[in-house]
């Protein structure tokens, strides 16, 4: 059962991921993408990660996805406005083969792999939001308080770039 | 929970707390960008001080190591590096407050940025966990990008900025691939931790550590610009305003070897020849590459970003040698970042200073006849121009000395050969600025260039000064430090960082 | 701890170039106290002299810890073959001074002048290798300077390419000077770039020694020059302004010989021997090949810069003939053809400065003009064709003694260095001196009192060396045959 | 006679010379210094060398073998010690002694020939510099001494020749004659420095070289001998380096007579006597030497007979008489070379000194065909340049007789005929060509109308002094045959050679051969100049007269081969093909560098891609690694 | 010896990682090559997520929460350059930025 939902959600994944990569409409690639995001957070609730699953939708698709639609129809751009790139496939075709190497290298390296823990979770609620909490302010204290710091830069910088031009 | 230990994070939390506070400054109209700058530097000049109250010794502390879980570290190796990046935060505020001030499209934000930009490279340096290492890394990269494309109405700035943007994102995304792996591979991101398991477990087991260290390598040769990995460096140092370029060429370069060698030194302490062989070419590609390129340029900024990926080379020379000889490559390339920064930060602030009031591009041709205008000013530069090509008598001979004769220890004697053909391209481009300013007459620009008067001047001529002084300083004049006290400091760094 | 001798040497000429750079005086009082320096050093260096014992170690030494990390000291020392030339520089600069006395040039000039002297004591003087190296390279910057702002003519094309073209070869003596450093260390586990410590490897094989034996002799040879590398010199003569061109040629050109015997030599003896013969060859090659090509030149300055080459050739033929009389002649010829090329570089700027005119086409007559300069001026040439009396004839004569001794045909060849000077300074004394011409020369002056001063000094060191020439060799043979016979060991020749 | 005065006779004229050089400076310069003042500073030298001279052969004549004095080690290497030493033996003392008075009488002339030019002070400088190169020539004690010595008269002939400096045909033959002379010096050098390493490490001055020279295997002794003829080729003008001597009468005719004429040139037979040891052992070389000698006789003398300059019919003349002087050092007769040295500077110092007179006489007009009828003008010129041309044309009881049919004799008795009827023939050209110039000159009545300039006292002083020896310096060397006794055999009783018996009817009737012979030149030329038609044009070419081109073919040969050689070298070789490499090395990186630069497309894909193409080599580098 | 199913997660990962790398670098328009990216941080996502089950420890869940977080800022900043940008030349194509671009080449 939970194969078959996998290979449901991996094939949205895949689509979705493709599909952002193949429409030429920028619009058509970002509802593609959102299907890829979806189909993800589904797979992290496989992966017994519900708060991610959470996360994942709020963030994702609620935030960062709708702010670039946001942005797109801001900026008002059309059809004309994307680029015509009639070499796109072989210049697809061309990464995938400059690719290969990389790939056969992470999958090699994950098979590999010493066989350190197994695929079934014996913890008792493993994944919900007590127990993500907890690690996160008693192992990555530091971490999630840097974050913070990151997230102001971020903040400075995007009000610093998309400020309306000042007068000279 | 010790409460001294919050001296270890000073430094730290000045940047920190200086950086927020002039973001709120920053909006306010009363604080123009001088009284802002001096904010800045205050809590720069805080923190270096904190900084330097444990130099001089061998130690190594993970402060509040409970409740930081280990992730932090400070001791001796990260104390020379702060202190190299908060200089360099230093200077790029007295020497660019000049250029920022002049070009009004700059705001008060700027300082903040910069101080996130210090904040992370400090973090960066010091943090012991590979993931606190990547949000460092990405803090400081992204007030870079920021920083880079802050006057937006300048379409080189933006496009400067974009292109690294996304090319660094690519980066960050393999370290963030890199961590995963490691993770995946070990079970843990401590860099104790991983250094433990690698050492304690066989070469067949590592595959996915190693893949993912290598992962990491590339994203520290991306942010140094190594040959493959060097196209975006011209654009992002051309396109970034000048104080940035230098900022960028030499205290970010800085933090980032920090961050790589106690990676490799610590962390794959067991398996830090096996880049060896691949890292022999980049090295020695990279050398030729920013040959290539420098020599024909004939805008100074792109000459000095060409160039810095020659010393990107020079380094590698002394990073391939690792492998083989550990304390002193290390040591070298420790002692070559300090003589490269001074000398590249002196040379970019100085075009920065000369730059301020209405050249974009600083070319060759701009310094024609610059000695009689502003003798001075040519004498400095001409310094850091020797220095950057390595004549005796400055530091930059002294950090090649080190480099090269570290290849040659190591069995790479072919590399140190090429090093040297590098060396010979590169007086070229380096002696026919110096040949520019001293061998033509007195151009009609007196107007257009600042006075030697104020700051920024002050700082590049001190700068200039301990370049010299790093070049043939010693031990002969008592309790003055010289170059020996700087290889020792280089040293205990180097041991500091197997002390935890 | 106290200051040295040769590192008051060294040094003096730095530290007041420094403060007159920096005191905010004018061309007059920077030239007046630079020269006064000189006169000091030269003082100096003349008490090294007497106070010199016949022996063959080094003497005057100084030893302190500059870098003790990689071991590298800051050592000074002398012998007789260093001490030679030690004399030659402190003697010739103030003496030179005394030419450039008129010359209208900035005070940067003058500093620079006493920076070169610096760079040239120092590596005359450094018994460290990379102390050596540090002067080798620092004393091109100066130059630089002189050449590039002073300069006439196409000069910054030239001075970059003196520029690139020396650091080349001395970055490859720098890989190697590394690579024996680390030999070093890997044999006995300590750092040194002593030279007497150098000399102690004994695991390099043979192709290394080779290979490093040429990464040492690439450097000189570029700053010698030996054929092929000398295409730099006849531009950077050509253009130079006349302190430039007397520092280059009557200095500078002679530390590259100098290098050689001092480290290439001992550190590389049984190369030194192996390649003697191609040297040797090539020296006399260079001897005929100069000689001839300075025949046609129609600028003075690279008649002379071809003349030099023509004789530095056979000076370094005279180092690789592996017997005493080679060697003491170059040592000998170092020394005469210094003072004689000087001589004429310095007296051909006082014509340059007079007139402006550097073709010989473009003069003629100056002889009616100017006796005293026509005086001087044969005076030098005479040194330089090595006429008997003038020190340039023992030398050539010593040298062809040893050419003799390592090849009896080389040597006959070699004696052709009688004919070859001869022949194109006499045409030049003839066409740009004695005979008079269309061209106006009335702007000429003759030599002031300083100048006579100066040139006539020299004049009489160079016939008190030919006269009596033994007071002057006995000091240097003991080093040449500790060189020969312990170092080389190939004996002094029977 | 203390030894120590051998140097006070270098020293005596060197130092003089310094001085009148410093006073002309002066002089030029500050103040003018009378000309007295320099003629006595210059006339004292070679006097007082001269009274040395004859002290110390007073002394050796009163049985002292030879003074020698060492007073410093020149030279010291490797052990071996070259001395600046001075030997004074009968050889040196002789030459001394006639250098210097010759010397003196040329000094005296010179004193009125040069009255009131510019550079007076300068020319005795020079003159008393020759002097003192000369004497160290004559006196030194090692062939290296002598080297500085031969050196030092070439340097001198050089100065002289190209005294009036701003006419560039002096300055053209000044340089000539150095470079021809350096030439001679490289073999000379070669000889010298091939001796010292077969026999000089033994000692090298002449009496260790005299007794160990048999050490020298016998090939290396010939190229030795060889290599310093060559030197005496150069000096002594003999073929093939003879071409700078006709251009050196460029120089003042004072200087011609002291050192184109006299001295000097002499210099290549006094070394060959010097190195007899040498030579006694090498006589195959003797014999080419004396070939040498025979063929510049006649080669010279049939260029004379055509040539209207009175200064080049005496250069050539003298090459001739040279040439005689190599036969009989060639053949080992030694003191009979050195005997016609000694004649042959008194007629022939003589006849230039004369040759000055008439030249002065008619304000520096020099060809032949131009003058005439000067015998009633100046009568006592006429009456000295005959003794001096009979003198020369073998006429007894005229000294070049005695001294030329001794050579003859000498060649017939070693039964080298050729030498010998080359040697007869010549004398009769030589009679021939010279009584052409004397009567051409003196005769006639060309130049009868024409005005005449004075001529003072000093100048006809010294021509009487050496009209008497041109007349009787022959007896000194007067042939056992007269009953006499040949002084200079028996003063140079070790340079004698081997004593050739010879029977005295034999040598009387070569005797009056010779007589005839020279008779027959002086009949022909009676016959075709006694009384010369000026009024005709004369046309006078030919190969003769162009001196058969030579000098042409040197020119173009050596002067101008070297010329292109040079241009070549520097042009083509330096300029345009090793300077180019290095240029285009550098350029070429600068170009690659472009090339490269094209990298930098500001393509932010291309930059991915090539950043994906390193992480992909990466990769594969690990895959390889990891297997 | 690796479950099947945890292989399949890393593969479904490295494959949109893939796709990321290939829309990043093939794709002209500056929207999709900035979603490619995000799509990239995503895959690694997974793989955290998937190795935070395999290896029962929350750390890889934290560590992919924070690079939510990082995504975010990148988001921010790459959303106002593309509008500061926009602006200035009207433009979706990365190709038509290159201001930058070396002169005086051959």
């Amino acid at each position: 059962m939970i194969n078959v939902i996998f290979l449901i959600l991996s094939l949205f994944a895949l689509m979705g991921a493709i599909g952002m990569i193949m429409f030429s409409n920028t619009m058509h690639s970002a509802l593609s993408f959102i299907v890829t995001v979806m189909a993800l957070a589904g797979l992290y609730a496989l992966l017994n990660a519900s708060f991610l699953f959470m996360v994942q939708i709020i963030i994702y698709a609620g935030a960062i996805i709708t702010l670039m639609l946001f942005i797109i129809m801001f900026l008002n751009i059309r059809e004309e406005h994307a680029p015509k790139e009639p070499n796109k496939y072989i210049n697809m075709l061309v990464v995938a083969i400059v690719l290969t190497p990389i790939d056969y290298l992470l999958f090699e390296a994950f098979l590999r792999m010493p066989h350190i823990g197994d695929f079934t979770t014996k913890i008792k609620n493993f994944g919900d939001i007590k127990m993500l909490g907890d690690k996160l302010f008693r192992g990555w204290l530091l971490p999630f308080e840097t974050i913070s710091i990151l997230l102001l830069v971020a903040l400075i910088g995007s009000i610093v770039l998309a400020r309306k031009r000042e007068r000279k | 929970m010790k409460y001294d230990d919050i001296i270890y994070l000073l430094p730290l939390l000045s940047i920190g707390v200086g950086a927020i506070v002039l973001m709120l400054l920053s909006p306010i109209k009363k604080f123009s960008i001088d009284k802002l700058s001096w904010v800045a530097l205050f809590f720069l000049i805080v923190s270096f001080a904190t900084n330097a109250l444990n130099f001089g010794m061998v130690y190594s502390i993970a402060p509040y190591a409970h409740l930081f879980s280990y992730m932090l570290v400070s001791d001796t190796f990260s104390g020379y590096f702060n202190s190299i990046i908060i200089a360099g935060g230093i200077v790029t505020v007295l020497v660019g407050t000049h250029y920022f001030d002049k070009s009004n499209m700059l705001r008060g934000e700027v300082f903040s940025l910069l101080l996130f930009a210090v904040f992370g490279m400090l973090l960066l340096v010091q943090s012991n966990e590979l993931f606190t290492s990547f949000i460092a890394l990405e803090i400081a990269s992204i007030s870079l990008y920021v920083l880079i494309g802050f006057q937006k109405n300048n379409v080189r700035r933006i496009e400067g900025s974009f292109r690294y943007l996304i090319l660094g994102s690519m980066a960050s995304i393999m370290f963030l691939l890199g961590v995963t792996l490691i993770y995946a591979g070990t079970k843990s991101t401590n860099i104790l931790n991983i250094a433990s398991y690698l050492s304690s477990h066989k070469t067949e087991d590592m595959t996915l550590t190693i893949v993912g260290g290598t992962l990491i390598l590339i994203t520290f040769l991306f942010k140094i610009a190594a040959f493959p990995f060097q196209n975006w460096s011209m654009d992002a140092y051309e396109g970034a305003p000048l104080p940035i370029t230098a900022f960028m060429a030499s205290t970010f370069k800085v933090a980032i070897f920090g961050f790589i060698l106690r990676f490799v030194l610590v962390d794959f302490h067991e398996l830090k020849n096996i880049w060896s062989d691949i890292l022999f070419y980049v090295a020695i590609l990279t050398m030729i590459y920013g040959s290539f390129l420098a020599i024909f340029q004939t805008s100074l900024k792109r000459m000095l970003a060409a160039s810095s990926i020659v010393h990107t080379g020079y380094l590698l020379i002394a990073f391939v040698s690792i492998g083989s000889i550990g304390e002193s490559a290390a040591t070298s390339i420790i002692f070559y970042l300090i003589a490269y920064f001074l000398s590249s930060m002196g040379a970019f602030g100085m075009l920065s200073y000369i730059a301020s009031s209405d050249h974009l591009r600083v070319t060759y041709e701009d310094f024609r006849g610059f000695s009689h205008v502003r003798p001075y000013m040519a004498a400095m530069m001409s310094i850091f121009l020797l220095s950057l090509a390595g004549i005796p008598s400055t530091i930059g001979f002294i950090g090649k000395f080190y480099i090269f004769i570290g290849a040659i220890e190591s069995g790479y004697t072919i590399l140190a050969i090429v090093g040297i053909l590098a060396t010979f391209v590169s007086v070229y481009y380096y002696f026919k600025l110096i040949a520019l300013m001293y061998f033509y007459p007195s151009p009609e620009m007196k107007g257009k260039i600042p006075p030697l008067r104020g700051i920024p001047p002050l700082v590049i001529g001190i700068m200039a000064i301990l370049i010299i002084w790093g070049g043939i300083g010693n031990t002969l004049v008592s309790y003055f430090p010289g170059i020996d006290f700087l290889i020792d400091t280089a040293k205990f760094a180097y041991q500091s960082l197997f002390m935890g | 701890m106290g200051i040295g001798l040769l590192t008051l040497i060294i040094f003096l000429p730095l530290v007041v170039s420094f403060v007159l750079l920096i005191l905010p005086v004018g061309m007059k009082v920077t030239r007046n106290v630079a020269f006064a320096t000189t006169v000091v050093v030269f003082l100096l260096s003349l008490s090294i002299f007497f106070r010199f014992r016949l022996t063959d170690y080094m003497q005057f030494r100084e030893f302190h810890p500059w870098i003790t990390t990689y071991g590298i000291y800051y050592s000074l020392g002398v012998d007789g073959f260093s001490m030679i030339i030690l004399m030659l520089i402190t003697t010739l600069i103030p003496l030179g001074y005394l030419f450039l006395w008129k010359t209208k040039k900035a005070k940067g000039y003058w500093a620079s002048m006493l920076l070169i002297q610096t760079g040239v004591t120092g590596a005359l003087l450094s018994l460290d290798m990379i102390l050596f190296y540090f002067f080798w390279e620092s004393m091109l910057l100066p130059v630089f300077m002189i050449i590039g702002i002073y300069g006439t003519g196409n000069r910054i094309f030239s001075t970059l390419k003196i520029t690139i073209y020396t650091i080349m070869g001395s970055l490859f003596m720098l890989v190697s000077i590394l690579y024996l450093g680390v030999a070093f260390y890997n044999e006995f586990g300590v750092w040194s770039f002593q030279l007497s410590d150098l000399v102690q490897i004994t695991t390099l094989t043979n192709l290394q020694r080779t290979l490093l034996f040429f990464g040492f002799m690439i450097a000189f040879a570029i700053k010698i020059p030996i054929f092929p590398f000398h295409t730099w010199l006849m531009q950077t003569y050509s253009n130079s302004p006349t302190g430039g061109v007397f520092i280059l040629s009557s200095i500078m050109a002679k530390l590259g010989i100098y290098g050689i015997v001092r480290f290439v030599l001992p550190l590389f003896p049984h190369q030194y021997v192996e390649f003697a013969p191609y040297f040797v060859g090539l020296g006399v090659f260079g001897l005929l090949y100069f000689g001839i090509a300075a025949l046609m030149q129609q600028n003075i300055k690279k008649m002379f810069a071809y003349s030099s080459a023509s004789h530095l050739s056979f000076i370094t033929a005279g180092i690789f003939s592996l017997n005493i009389y080679g060697m003491t002649g170059a040592a000998f010829l170092i020394v005469a053809h210094a003072m004689a090329t000087g001589g004429l570089f310095l007296l051909n700027g006082t014509i340059e400065h007079d007139l402006g005119i550097r073709s010989i086409s473009g003069l003629g007559g100056i002889a009616k003009k100017a006796p005293f300069l026509t005086l001087a001026f044969a005076l030098m040439l005479l040194c330089i064709v090595g006429l008997p009396g003038t020190n340039g004839f023992v030398s050539e004569l010593l040298i062809v003694f040893g050419l003799f001794q390592f090849n009896h045909y080389v040597g006959v060849i070699s004696a052709l260095t009688v004919l070859v000077a001869a022949s194109f300074m006499f045409w030049l004394f003839q066409r740009a001196i004695l005979v008079g011409t269309d061209n106006d020369v009335s702007k000429m002056k003759d030599l002031d009192i300083k100048e006579m001063v100066g040139i006539f000094s020299l004049a009489v060191v160079i016939f008190a060396m030919g006269i009596y020439p033994h007071w002057f060799l006995y000091k240097i043979e003991p080093t040449i045959t500790h060189y020969l016979v312990d170092i080389l060991k190939v004996g002094v020749g029977s | 006679m203390n030894s120590h005065f051998l140097a006070w006779i270098v020293l005596i004229p060197l130092i003089s010379s310094l001085f009148l050089g410093l006073m002309h400076l002066y002089s030029i310069k500050i103040r003018k210094i009378p000309d007295f003042v320099f003629t006595t500073l210059a006339l004292f030298a070679p006097m007082a060398s001269f009274v040395l001279g004859v002290l110390f052969c007073i002394g050796l004549y009163e049985g002292a073998s030879e003074y020698i004095y060492e007073p410093y080690t020149w030279l010291k290497v490797n052990g071996y010690i070259i001395s600046m030493g001075f030997l004074g033996d009968r050889l040196s003392i002789f030459m001394t002694i006639f250098v210097t008075f010759i010397g003196s009488m040329i000094h005296i002339y010179a004193s009125g020939y040069m009255k009131g030019d510019g550079g007076y002070g300068k020319f005795f400088s020079y003159f008393n510099l020759f002097m003192a190169s000369m004497l160290l020539l004559v006196l030194a004690n090692s062939p290296l001494i002598m080297f500085i010595g031969w050196e030092g008269v070439g340097l001198c002939s050089y100065l002289l020749i190209s005294f009036y400096f701003t006419d560039p045909l002096n300055v053209v033959a000044g340089n000539k004659a150095f470079i021809v002379n350096r030439i001679g010096d490289f073999g000379f050098i070669i000889g010298l420095v091939t001796m010292f390493f077969y026999v000089g490490k033994l000692g090298f001055d002449y009496y260790a070289l005299e007794e160990y020279v048999s050490l020298v295997p016998i090939p290396v002794l010939t190229f030795i001998g060889v290599a310093l003829f060559v030197g005496a080729m150069g000096k002594s003008a003999q073929i093939p380096l003879y071409v700078w001597l006709p251009d050196a009468m460029a120089g003042p005719t004072p200087v011609s007579a002291l050192i184109h004429a006299a001295t000097m040139v002499t210099a290549g037979v006094y070394m060959v006597a010097r190195f007899h040891f040498l030579y006694d052992l090498i006589p195959d070389v003797g014999v080419f030497i004396a070939y040498i000698g025979a063929f510049s006789a006649l080669f010279a003398a049939i260029i004379a007979m055509r040539q209207t300059d009175i200064k080049k019919i005496l250069a050539y003349s003298t090459i001739s008489q040279l040439g005689y002087m190599f036969i009989a050092v060639g053949l080992g007769g030694y003191s009979t070379g050195l005997f016609h040295v000694f004649t042959h500077a008194f007629f022939k110092a003589l006849l230039f000194m004369g040759a000055g007179a008439v030249i002065i006489a008619l304000h520096h007009e020099q060809n032949i065909f131009k003058m005439g009828g000067l015998r009633k003008k100046i009568p006592l010129v006429y009456i000295t340049m005959l003794t001096a041309t009979l003198a020369i044309s073998g006429i007894p009881p005229f000294s070049g007789f005695f001294s030329k049919d001794e050579i003859l004799l000498k060649a017939y008795l070693h039964q080298e005929y050729l030498i010998y009827i080359i040697g007869l023939f010549t004398a009769t050209l030589t009679a021939y060509y010279m009584f052409r110039l004397f009567f051409v000159t003196f005769e006639g009545k060309n130049y009868s109308d024409k005005k005449v300039g004075e001529l003072s006292w000093s100048m006809k002083a010294p021509l009487v002094i050496l009209a008497f020896g041109a007349t009787f310096a022959g007896f000194v060397g007067l042939p056992e045959v007269f009953g006499a006794h040949n002084l200079i055999d028996s003063w140079l009783e070790a340079w004698s050679g081997p004593a050739l018996h010879v029977e005295h009817v034999q040598e009387i009737s070569l005797m009056l051969i010779s007589v005839v012979a020279g008779l027959i030149g002086i009949g022909i030329a009676y016959v075709k100049f006694y009384k010369y038609d000026f009024s005709k044009e004369i046309k006078i070419s030919g190969v003769v007269y162009n001196k058969f081109y030579i000098d042409e073919a040197y020119d173009y040969v050596f002067v101008k081969g070297l010329q292109k050689l040079s241009v070549f070298i520097s042009v083509v070789v330096d300029d345009g093909i090793i300077d180019k490499i290095v240029m285009s090395i550098s350029s070429g990186f600068i170009n690659l560098g472009r090339r490269v630069g094209r990298m930098q497309s500001a393509n932010t894909r291309a930059y991915a891609f090539f950043m994906l193409v390193g992480i992909s080599s990466f990769s594969l580098y690990l895959i390889l690694k990891l297997g | 010896m690796i479950e099947a199913s945890f292989m399949s997660y890393i593969s479904l990962s490295i494959l949109l990682f893939s796709i990321g790398i290939i829309g990043l670098i093939s794709r002209k328009n500056i929207f999709i090559i900035y979603m490619s990216i995000e799509l990239m941080l995503n895959a690694i996502n997974l793989m955290l997520v998937t190795l935070s089950k395999y290896f029962s420890s929350m750390d890889g869940q934290i560590i992919a929460m924070m690079v939510m977080a990082i995504a975010a800022s990148e988001a921010a900043v790459f959303l106002s350059l593309i509008v500061a940008m926009f602006r200035l030349k009207h433009s979706l194509n990365i190709d038509d930025y290159n201001a930058l671009k070396q002169k005086g080449t051959l």
